[in-house]
């Protein structure tokens, strides 16, 4: 059963089918939104559930596309993407209903916020690096415009321009990358698989590797938000209408650690020895310095987009430690995350949407006021700091242990350290100034969320504490795909 | 069996969740669900007592690699100690609770915490491992933060649990590094796989590894440096305060110092760990003199206490340190207990000076608060006695300076136990609110009756010969004391002490400005780097380097397009201009 | 005596030079049009020559069709002066600059 | 001779059609010249079918009129693509007739006889008709850059192109006379067998350097490209169109011929300056257009850095190279076509095409501002639209040099920095378009039929070309590879 087709397939007809309905039709054309991620969601689970650990690639779909240039349309789900897909389909059918913040040109909305849901799910579903490009972009260059047209705050133009041309820029070399990769293979083919059965017989010529593989780190590092090009992602999460920012904050961004996994280790494993640490110090970066950046935000949004450039530190570290808990660690980190920010920044929306407002100190009490989104926020919060229970935790931990072991000593002592205090800073303040406290002034007519927003972020809160709870559901799948990997990475242990 | 025991574990897990997802709308059932949970783990302890056999259930919670961390419960002696001690002082204190919360509007969120705190703090008096116990050590600081910061409307409050959080984070900090370093020495998180591995030659490494693992205790039992947390944490809720910083977080740390005793045995640990005992004892117990706010004294003799345990350990007898744990938790419950039925008798009132004659008025509170203050002085024949005792000879035989540490703090303790008792009990009431003070009801003198009895007899269990020279020094200090304290405070409507010696009364007064230079600290170093990030964020990142691409871009466009005079001519001359440029590039 | 390819290169180089600067210097679009011309038929006398040296006749059949282009172009070009002449009264080029940058 | 003139039957049909509605125009009402367009057009549209004629297409790979006319793949490809772009000027003209003020069927005949020149260059073998075609293009050119004589603009424009056009004539034809006196003859054949020898030879650089230079200024590659946004700006946006498609086109064929097939040593040995050149188009392109606000200059500029990104394909030196040119060609026209079309819709005459007047147009019509937008984003080179795929082909082409050789790396970095700045400025442009903003009028925008039509047909062929890129690399390859193939 061609599950993952049906699951790319869905939001794209959605779209289709938001297009020809009139734009008055706004209860219709939201239903539309959420009933077709509801279904992928449903799919997602299903494939999910019936995936089988070990199995190699599953819920295949291959069709030839470019004959001459052997591109592919090859869909196919192993141990490291079934996780991520099924994160994103959840997450996907949250910003779904969490999108009924948008009142005007509803209809072009949703079209494009089904776009970028398809766009998403197909990256990670694809097997095939051009497809995996091309759904990349597709989800990207919505996101642009409903930032633009949709966003909010008097810097709107600014950020848009911004993220554009930053994420434009990552893309395009990364695609570089990808194109070296191909054209230094030879394989004739764009599809993982072969591409790495190809590697494994006749590597790339060491001197390419080490153009090859840095183009790729910083063109998905930037896509990432890798210190120092980190500074896209607070302006245009702050920015961004609720929906995008879970969208591309919870699924988008993690592409480019997907394709750090993917591609560029495997593919360059030469490259990657001579680059990691680099790698390493810039994670490191990201944890402490935009930690502490994070310290100093006022403005809710700011914080959360700090914070969540501070957590891909965390990914970054467990793919530069380069070893299977690493590897699974950082997979398992942006599965919870996607999780996470996605919450965050869809209990930022209802915030936003009742005064207008996410200055912090003018907040306060609001724990008292929306006792149910107050406590969610209580545990994304809590969540963000590491708590245990919470699938961040079981991520964390576990690349602490992988880039221990690696010898990243000093690296880990420093990011334990910004992880647990600073982190455990911002947080508590955030909880201070947002929940505790007495009712800040203009938040006293402020209301709950919605029963669907309600159910939406409640299913969230529950995937992070089930795969919290139970990491294995995640881990063994990707434990053996990080396996291969880092045999392909690392022929000498082999 | 196995099922008792992870049933002893979820029990309360199980009630904080049906609370937390409002199953239960009505308050008395969400009480009822939780002051059953807890109830029935004791009674599943005592199951578990009674069967004698050590158990050790597990399953694995995360496997990769050459990374193995289960969910395991260890079930022996030390184990089972630790388990009566906090779902028996845990049982009496929901029930006092009942009473005490009576009147608030969160109840429910009250007692669902409340479960939540049992929950996280038998995991970790049952963890296998490191990292089973960091997890729960984490949930144990989380809940403690929900239940300080319980009335979060109020500021400080609020603030209180903040810190609590952050300092104990920073303890958790030590405590993660030390948990790699063991994994990467030993190859294993599991105690019991530690306990083979450990050998003279990873001496200096567990060394290390249990001094970094003693942070994380450091911050749980609020040791020097990370005391500071606790007297704050007072603004939570009385109940709360008697079984968290009273009985059973704060031990948390003498107890995973117990348990993981062999990482540390034999190594330079050891002395600092007894070292830093000693200080905190020392410092808490000069504290406690001149506090006024009844819950802070007890807050300030719970730290010295604590450091007794901490340093029993240092000088390598834990079994001492657990049988004061034993006997301390039993009857500073009792104290907090009391001060807080006399709170509620005095409408929340804490101030010592502003209470005074409630013996006649409280006569249960009175009689089982004094109970419990001749257990903490360590009266002969109370609990208090024989565990103090334990502790001052394991001092004598190893770290004579330490001995007199002790039986100095021995002083100090009864001089303020005594003085908090005559100024808050004896003499007339200071206040209106102490005048109409009446006895609290049974719901609440019950727990008080019932902990008395472990604060008396709690010490016979564990009673051996004592040395008489420590015998000798201990009733010294005892009957010296008490004259001391009689003699300054009985009668006395305001402190004598500030206005005989003002210096040191203030320093004591002042806590030896810890929180300052901590404040100093965070706002001095922690916020300027934060600042200093943030600025270069804001001006070299975003602003020199992004801005100024974007703006070389564009200038570099606007001087280009320059040479579009507009003039065919000019445009005439660029053609060959680059015609002879091109002629020259390839030509040459 | 007989001239020599390079002389006559030489002169033909000469002539395309002068006819390029003539473009590039002179105000008046009627004398920049004959310094264009000039170019051309610099191209020619080359092309004559080099046919004469190279013993075959393609580069007079060049020549031809460049001369009658030429003559194409100076009727299209001369039209459009004109045109512009009526409209601006001037054949200066420097009136001829309102679309720049 | 019949013999050969079958070659020449789609030039012929043209150049025929142009007189033919020369004739018509005199026995017509001047209120029904306009229909002529469509049946020029009509016409063309026989043409190009024509031209998939099994009689015809078995002509390919000869020669004819000794050896000066090449009939191969290239030719062919290229024939139908001039055909294609003309047949949609012509429908644009039609439309934009009442703006030229009288001499429609001249207009008309004008474009036919320009593409009867686009058809020939496409198979020009030798030198002489190498000139005699891209004079006939050049010398058309005039005249329709100019066709606006009310406008000063129009002359202006005119006038420039006329002179610098001139002036490339000029390198061109002496350039053309030192190669002939240096190779001993003016046919490709004999000179892709001499070149070789001639490497050394500063008369014969000399020479190729001067008609590169001609080429160049066909396709306003840098240092030649300064004429190109003043012409556009100035002259009839259909004239203008074809500019930017049929005569960017023509001079690149030639460059195929010349550069790919002819001298290949040389073009190796040249290597180094043609990076330069194609970096510096692609920098000058894109940087001048960031702060321009007229939509037809802005236009200019990026059509300048599109020459950039052509030049890689020649920079490759390899048939996927050859093919990538092809191929982002045919999508630039569709894209160039609808752009221009639309920009003429929206524009009334005489007030400047500033982006300014784009403001609200997705509410005076939806249909354009999707139009529009999806051609900037094409343009822009972002998925899954044919700017995309052309521009990947063109770098993977040249990547398949650069991992090793710093100098085609440098030539990728330059191009990255291009797309980002030319995303820049095309973001400007959907900006422009949706962004929510108080617009001056939002009256709605008519759209005759054909040009909607025609419009549709753009988009389907931006997005076929995007997204199901098969058959067309095929095409281009064979066309790519069967011209490289010297016999």
């Amino acid at each position: 059963m061609d599950w993952l087709l049906i699951i790319v397939l869905l939001p794209l007809l959605a779209a289709a089918a938001v297009g020809v309905v009139p734009g008055s039709q706004r209860r219709a054309i939201r239903s539309i939104t959420i009933g077709a991620s509801g279904l992928a969601l449903l799919c997602a689970l299903i494939a999910f559930c019936s995936f089988e650990v070990g199995g190699g690639l599953q819920f295949e779909t291959k069709v030839v596309w470019v004959e001459s240039l052997g591109l592919h349309l090859h869909l196919a789900a192993d141990g490291i993407n079934i996780g991520i897909i099924l994160m994103g389909a959840i997450v996907a059918f949250a910003a779904a209903c969490c999108a009924d913040d948008i009142t005007h040109r509803v209809k072009e909305f949703h079209i494009l916020l089904n776009l970028m849901i398809g766009g998403i799910l197909g990256a990670f579903a694809s097997m095939d690096l051009f497809f995996f490009y091309f759904f990349h972009e597709l989800a990207l260059v919505p996101t642009f415009i409903m930032i633009g047209v949709w966003g909010r705050g008097a810097r709107r133009n600014y950020a848009t321009y911004k993220i554009t041309l930053y994420l434009s820029l990552g893309a395009l070399l990364a695609l570089i990358g990808l194109i070296g990769v191909y054209v230094q293979t030879g394989a004739e083919s764009f599809s993982i698989p072969d591409l790495i059965a190809k590697v494994q017989e006749s590597p790339i010529d060491e001197a390419a590797q080490q153009w090859i593989f840095p183009l790729l780190m910083f063109g998905f590092g930037i896509l990432v938000s890798l210190w120092p090009f980190h500074t896209w992602a607070p302006l245009g999460y702050g920015a961004a209408p609720t929906a995008t920012a879970m969208l591309h904050a919870g699924v988008l961004k993690k592409f480019g650690l997907y394709g750090l996994i993917r591609v560029a280790i495997p593919m360059a494993p030469v490259g990657a020895q001579s680059w990691l640490g680099v790698l390493a110090w810039l994670a490191l970066a990201n944890l402490l310095y935009c930690g502490l950046v994070a310290v100093r935000q006022k403005d809710l949004n700011q914080l959360i987009g700090n914070s969540s450039v501070a957590h891909m530190g965390f990914i970054f570290l467990g793919i530069a430690s380069l070893n299977v808990i690493g590897l699974t660690g950082a997979v398992l980190v942006m599965i919870a995350h996607g999780l996470l920010a996605a919450l965050a920044f869809g209990l930022s929306g209802h915030l936003y949407r009742q005064t207008g407002s996410l200055d912090m100190s003018r907040m306060g009490g609001l724990l008292r006021q929306m006792p149910l989104a107050g406590s969610a926020l209580l545990m994304a919060l809590f969540a963000g700091c590491g708590l245990p229970g919470f699938a961040n935790f079981a991520g964390e931990i576990t690349i602490f242990f992988a880039a221990w072991s690696a010898g990243l000593k000093t690296v880990t002592v420093i990011a334990a350290w910004s992880a647990l205090v600073i982190g455990g800073l911002y947080m508590m303040r955030a909880i201070r100034c947002i929940l505790h406290g007495p009712l800040g002034g203009d938040w006293a007519k402020a209301g709950d969320v919605s029963p669907l927003i309600a159910t939406a972020l409640g299913l969230l809160l529950g995937a992070l504490l089930v795969f919290g709870f139970v990491p294995g559901l995640l881990t063994k799948g990707i434990e053996g795909e990080a396996a291969k990997i880092v045999r392909l990475a690392k022929p000498a242990e082999r | 069996m196995n099922t008792a025991a992870w049933l002893i574990m979820l029990l309360p897990l199980f009630s904080a969740a049906a609370i937390g997802l409002g199953v239960f709308r009505s308050r008395k059932a969400s009480a009822a669900i939780s002051v059953g949970a807890v109830v029935g783990s004791f009674l599943l302890t005592l199951l578990l007592v009674a069967a004698g056999d050590d158990l050790h259930p597990s399953v694995t919670w995360l496997a990769i690699g050459g990374l193995q961390i289960d969910i395991g419960l260890q079930i022996n002696g030390l184990s089972k100690l630790m388990l009566c001690v906090v779902t028996g002082v845990g049982s009496l204190i929901h029930i006092f609770s009942l009473g005490y919360m009576k009147e608030d509007r969160d109840i429910s969120r009250y007692f669902a915490f409340l479960s939540l705190f049992v929950f996280s703090m038998l995991g970790i008096v049952l963890a296998d491992n490191f990292v089973m116990m960091f997890i729960f050590w984490e949930l144990v600081g989380v809940s403690s933060y929900l239940l300080i910061g319980f009335w979060f409307e109020k500021p400080s409050a609020a603030d209180a649990a903040k810190k609590a959080f952050l300092t104990n984070r920073v303890g958790d900090f030590g405590f993660l590094i030390g948990i790699l370093v063991v994994w990467a020495a030993l190859g294993s998180v599991e105690f019991g796989d530690l306990a083979k591995a450990v050998s003279g030659e990873t001496a200096m490494i567990t060394g290390l590894a249990g001094f970094l693992i003693f942070c994380g205790a450091m911050g749980k039992s609020a040791q020097v440096p990370l005391h500071v947390w606790l007297p704050d944490a007072m603004e939570g809720p009385t109940p709360v305060s008697a079984l968290i910083h009273a009985a059973t977080m704060v031990a948390a740390g003498v107890y995973m110092l117990c348990r993981v005793f062999f990482l540390i045995d034999g190594t330079w640990a050891m002395e600092a760990v007894a070292w830093i005992g000693g200080l905190t004892s020392l410092l808490a117990a000069l504290m406690a003199v001149q506090q006024d706010d009844i819950k802070r004294i007890l807050a300030y003799s719970t730290l010295s206490q604590l450091g007794y345990m901490v340093m029993a350990v240092g000088l390598g007898s834990p079994d001492a340190a657990m049988f004061h744990l034993t006997t301390h938790a039993s009857f500073k419950a009792l104290l907090f207990l009391g001060a807080g039925s006399v709170i509620v008798a005095l409408h929340h009132e804490q101030d010592i000076w502003k209470m005074g004659g409630l013996r006649e008025r409280m006569p249960k509170t009175y009689w089982t608060f004094l109970i419990g203050t001749m257990a903490l002085c360590g009266v002969p024949l109370f609990s208090g006695f024989f565990s103090k005792e334990a502790i001052l000879d394991v001092a004598l035989e190893n770290n004579l300076l330490l001995f007199l540490v002790a039986v100095f703090v021995a002083l100090l303790t009864t001089f303020y136990m005594t003085r908090l008792f005559i100024v808050a009990f004896m003499g007339k009431p200071r206040s209106s609110h102490a005048e109409q003070a009446k006895e609290s009801p049974a719901v609440m003198t019950v727990p008080l009756l019932v902990l008395a009895v472990p604060s008396v007899i709690a010490g016979y269990f564990n009673a051996h010969a004592p040395n008489p020279l420590v015998l000798a020094a201990s009733l010294g200090v005892l009957v010296f004391g008490m004259l001391l304290a009689n003699s300054a405070y009985s009668g006395a409507k305001a402190d004598p002490l500030p206005a005989r010696f003002g210096r040191l009364a203030k320093a004591l007064r002042d806590r030896f400005w810890f929180d300052e230079i901590y404040q100093w600290l965070i706002d001095h170093v922690q916020e300027n780097l934060a600042k200093l990030a943030d600025a270069f964020d804001r001006w070299v990142i975003a602003g020199l380097l992004v801005r100024g691409a974007h703006g070389t871009t564009e200038l570099a466009g606007r001087v280009l397009r320059l040479a579009q005079t507009g003039n065919l001519q000019t445009y005439a001359f660029w053609f060959a201009a680059g015609m002879a440029v091109l002629l020259v590039f390839t030509l040459s | 005596m007989e001239p020599t390819l390079s002389q006559y290169l030489l002169v033909s180089g000469a002539l395309f030079a002068i006819g390029l600067l003539g473009v590039i210097v002179r105000r008046n679009l009627l004398i920049i049009y004959m310094s264009l011309e000039l170019m051309l038929n610099a191209a020619n006398v080359a092309l004559v020559a080099m046919s004469r040296f190279n013993g075959n006749l393609d580069g007079q059949v060049m020549v031809f069709f460049i001369i009658t282009v030429a003559a194409a172009e100076v009727a299209v070009g001369l039209a459009l002066i004109v045109a512009l002449y009526r409209k601006r009264q001037t054949a200066e080029v420097a009136d001829l600059a309102t679309m720049k940058l | 001779m019949d013999g050969q003139l079958q070659f020449v039957q789609l030039e012929m049909m043209v150049a025929a059609l142009g007189l033919l509605i020369l004739l018509a125009d005199l026995f017509l009402p001047s209120t029904a010249r306009r229909s002529l367009g469509w049946v020029a057009a009509g016409a063309l549209g026989l043409v190009f079918l024509l031209s998939f004629r099994g009689g015809y297409a078995a002509l390919a790979d000869a020669e004819a009129f000794g050896g000066i006319y090449r009939l191969d793949a290239l030719a062919l490809f290229f024939k139908r693509f001039f055909l294609l772009s003309a047949i949609f000027v012509l429908v644009f003209a039609v439309d934009f007739a009442a703006r030229l003020r009288g001499g429609v069927s001249e207009y008309l005949a004008f474009i036919l006889f320009a593409l009867t020149g686009m058809m020939f260059a496409s198979s020009a073998n030798d030198f002489s008709l190498l000139f005699v075609s891209i004079e006939l293009i050049t010398v058309t050119f005039y005249i329709l850059v100019s066709f606006q004589r009310h406008r000063l603009h129009s002359l202006e424009a005119g006038v420039k192109y006329l002179i610098l056009g001139a002036v490339s004539s000029a390198f061109l034809v002496y350039g053309i006379a030192l190669v002939f006196g240096e190779a001993g003859s003016l046919k490709f054949d004999a000179i892709r067998a001499a070149h070789a020898g001639l490497l050394g030879s500063n008369v014969f650089l000399f020479g190729m350097l001067f008609v590169f230079a001609g080429l160049a200024f066909k396709i306003s590659a840098f240092p030649f490209q300064v004429w190109a946004p003043d012409v556009y700006q100035g002259a009839p946006t259909p004239t203008t169109t074809f500019l930017a498609v049929g005569s960017k086109a023509a001079g690149f064929v030639l460059l195929i011929r010349l550069f790919g097939s002819v001298v290949p040593e040389l073009t190796a040995q040249w290597t180094g300056m043609l990076m330069v050149v194609a970096a510096l188009t692609i920098l000058y392109g894109n940087l001048c257009a960031v702060p321009q606000r007229n939509l037809k200059r802005l236009l200019a500029y990026s059509g300048i850095a599109n020459a950039g990104y052509l030049l890689m394909g020649i920079v490759a030196q390899s048939d996927d190279g050859k093919a990538a040119i092809l191929y982002y060609l045919a999508g630039y026209l569709f894209t160039l076509v609808a752009t221009f079309m639309i920009i003429h819709l929206i524009t009334s005459e005489g007030e400047g095409e500033d982006i300014a007047c784009l403001a609200g147009l997705n509410k005076r019509s939806p249909f354009l501002a999707f139009v529009l937008a999806l051609c900037s984003v094409s343009l822009a080179g972002i998925p899954p639209l044919a700017g995309f795929f052309g521009k990947f082909l063109l770098v993977k082409s040249v990547a398949a040099k650069a991992f090793g050789d710093a100098g085609y790396f440098a030539l990728l970095a330059v191009a990255v920095f291009g797309v980002v700045v030319s995303i820049y400025y095309y973001f400007g442009i959907i900006r422009a378009i949706y962004w929510p903003k108080d617009t001056s009028d939002d009256s709605p925008v008519p759209i005759a039929w054909p040009t909607r039509i025609a419009l549709g047909l753009c988009v389907a062929a931006i997005l076929y070309l995007g997204l199901l890129p098969d058959k067309p690399i095929n095409w281009a390859n064979a066309a790519a590879k069967i011209e490289s193939a010297p016999d």
